[in-house]
């Protein structure tokens, strides 16, 4: 756990002046973000912004999660790797960048891939997690291991030109199973390598993240429980939809949960944990 | 008998290329004799716009895993399901789940 | 001008894969974009995800104009800019993280206050320009060398916890004086020294900025001409107002211009062209 | 006699500062012989909602420079203005441009 910070340093309240003097925010949403740890799960086209904006912000400790190495493909979205970090790893190359901003930050990159062995124990050193990832296994996975730890899931999305933002397991409300309690076929999933994306949309998406993981780290608390931030970026218009509760038949945080611990999410869903190749060929 | 009426379809995330790639569609469901339901939008929407593969879309009688719908902005969890009955106006959404990153 | 490319490299398609397949972009739309020129006039918080997210996908060439240096305050809110580049002209910082992100775009940085005396002679070099700067003179002259060398002007502003966007002087639509023909009084305007500011709302707004950039850049067209975007952090709302025509009683895009040439703003405005002291004593 | 009308007022950008730092007010207008408009609006503002310095908020019969009139979500140079008849339930919004960046 995070070392209580009494009061902020004469450093804290140069670098973070124009925070402090926000009424929302103020020393003691100062304070409370130095105390919080965020895993960021995926180093991709959310991840960069959110973790960027993170670090920039004061965050006590981010968790940079991701299993891929940074290719020439990626550049056009995922803005805290550069062209001379072709081939290392996304974790790596994304908490060199963070250090960067801001070394204060105390920045754990894990090179390894989100598992059904390794997710509880990685969750459970965290406060809030930020799903960033790509692919309908890990959602699932990410969710499921969220709820059994009992903490706030802060997910998006993005692809071609669209976004969505949901606040999961958060305040009494619903978890991703809830809303998706089946898996949607293999064959209608697209992913960014085969749909294509505009990189600037996870930016904006990612930014979101950031947005609302510093309102619940604060002390603020989100304004997108139980709600879906739909983003179009072709009309530039966004939408806020009123999702359903917390639903008593869900699978995982209903009244009679059937997941206890975390299953096979690549068979569960009859796909790979990676956008790389689509599907498993089971 | 219910009169004709008319609502405001929308496809996103996806969901819109089983529809020419046309996000919004403006259409008029005909005189029954019971009000339109949900249920029997769905079929309409299967029976008159689906050009292909409508397994994709459809499954049994509800919308296939992964398509979340919206009546006027809210879940449609919140409003009744397939048992919903629409009135004239009504603005429904059937958005895929994106999965990107 | 920037030379016409004909047709994209191998590493070109490489690189901006992603972006190529969709739909609404395409090689063209990447062509388009790499014979665009962009002014970002502020290397803060708006213009430091704007800058990354044009070079990101592939801007043609972006001019980086800024007076200041970085501060450990702007450390917050402007992400180009490291620990490490304290004391360095924004300008060049900006410019040394985007070269490291895409050594391709053609990257000039201007270490300099815009001015009525260099104005035209900069803008008129450029295809779109984007006004990310702080104060309220700087945003007239923008507005003014726009009109009057016909450039589009994609405008963003931030405070505390709230962001605007409008596209000016773009297809017939308003520019930024048919809004606000006479300036606000400079007691009520408040600028991010003393107002604060949470840095990821300039980076959501920074983003959105990109984003209509690219979209004129690439020919598909902005949405957000005589438009309104209004964002609430707090409450995770945007809401898009539909704003007036270009209105012929304006001073400078009207059918009677009296302002046919640069003025100076500092003294039409009654205050300074830095947000670091607020009011000129004149 | 036109009824009393009850209208939504929403303050942002900073405007909210001269209104206890409240973004959002219901307020109903009293009977009055002729409909409302934006000028006698902006008039029972400055005699029921400003408490100091009316000044940063009205100038003359109108809004101070720097702050945008929205009705319903659109710019009230669209509506017309001044002379626009308040209805029931209408959305004013008052905002303050931002400079910051
Ligand atoms: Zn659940
Ligand atoms: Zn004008």
């Amino acid at each position: 756990p995070l070392k209580l910070k009494a009061a902020l340093s004469n450093e804290d309240i140069m670098r973070y002046s124009r925070q402090l003097i926000l009424p929302e925010f103020g020393v003691q949403g100062q304070l409370n973000l130095s105390q919080t740890s965020v895993l960021v799960v995926g180093c991709g086209g959310l991840g960069c912004p959110l973790a960027q904006y993170l670090a920039a912000a004061g965050i006590g400790r981010v968790g940079l999660l991701d299993y891929d190495e940074v290719e020439l493909s990626n550049l056009h979205r995922q803005v805290l790797h550069g062209e001379d970090s072709q081939g290392q790893a996304k974790a790596q190359s994304a908490a060199h960048a963070v250090r960067r901003l801001n070394s204060t930050v105390e920045c754990i990159p894990y090179h390894l891939q989100l598992s059904p062995e390794n997710a509880l124990q990685l969750i459970q050193q965290y406060d809030i997690v930020a799903d960033c990832s790509d692919n309908v296994p890990t959602r699932y996975l990410v969710n499921d291991a969220c709820v059994l730890s009992g903490k706030p899931l802060v997910s998006a999305s993005a692809l071609k030109m669209e976004g969505q933002l949901t606040v999961y397991n958060y305040r009494g409300g619903p978890c991703y199973r809830c809303l998706y309690p089946k898996p949607p076929p293999p064959e209608m999933v697209t992913n960014c390598s085969d749909g294509g994306i505009l990189g600037v949309v996870p930016g904006i998406m990612g930014c979101f993240q950031a947005l609302e993981v510093l309102k619940i780290a604060s002390g603020q608390g989100s304004s997108c429980g139980q709600q879906l931030l739909m983003f179009d970026a072709q009309d530039a218009k966004f939408r806020s939809i009123r999702l359903r509760s917390k639903q008593a038949s869900c699978a995982v945080c209903g009244e009679n949960p059937t997941v206890t611990h975390l299953v096979d999410y690549e068979k569960f869903c009859g796909s790979a944990a990676t956008d790389k190749c689509r599907r498993l060929n089971l | 008998m219910a009169a004709p009426i008319a609502i405001h379809l929308e496809f996103g995330g996806g969901a819109e290329l089983l529809f020419g790639s046309v996000k919004e569609h403006h259409v008029t469901l005909p005189n029954q004799s019971a009000p339109w339901d949900m249920k029997q939008l769905l079929v309409w929407i299967r029976g008159n716009m689906l050009k292909e593969r409508p397994e994709l879309f459809v499954q049994g009688d509800t919308v296939r895993p992964g398509i979340l719908v919206l009546i006027n902005d809210a879940d449609w969890e919140l409003m009744g399901e397939l048992e919903y009955e629409l009135q004239d106006k009504d603005n429904v959404v059937f958005i895929s789940t994106l999965h990107g990153g």
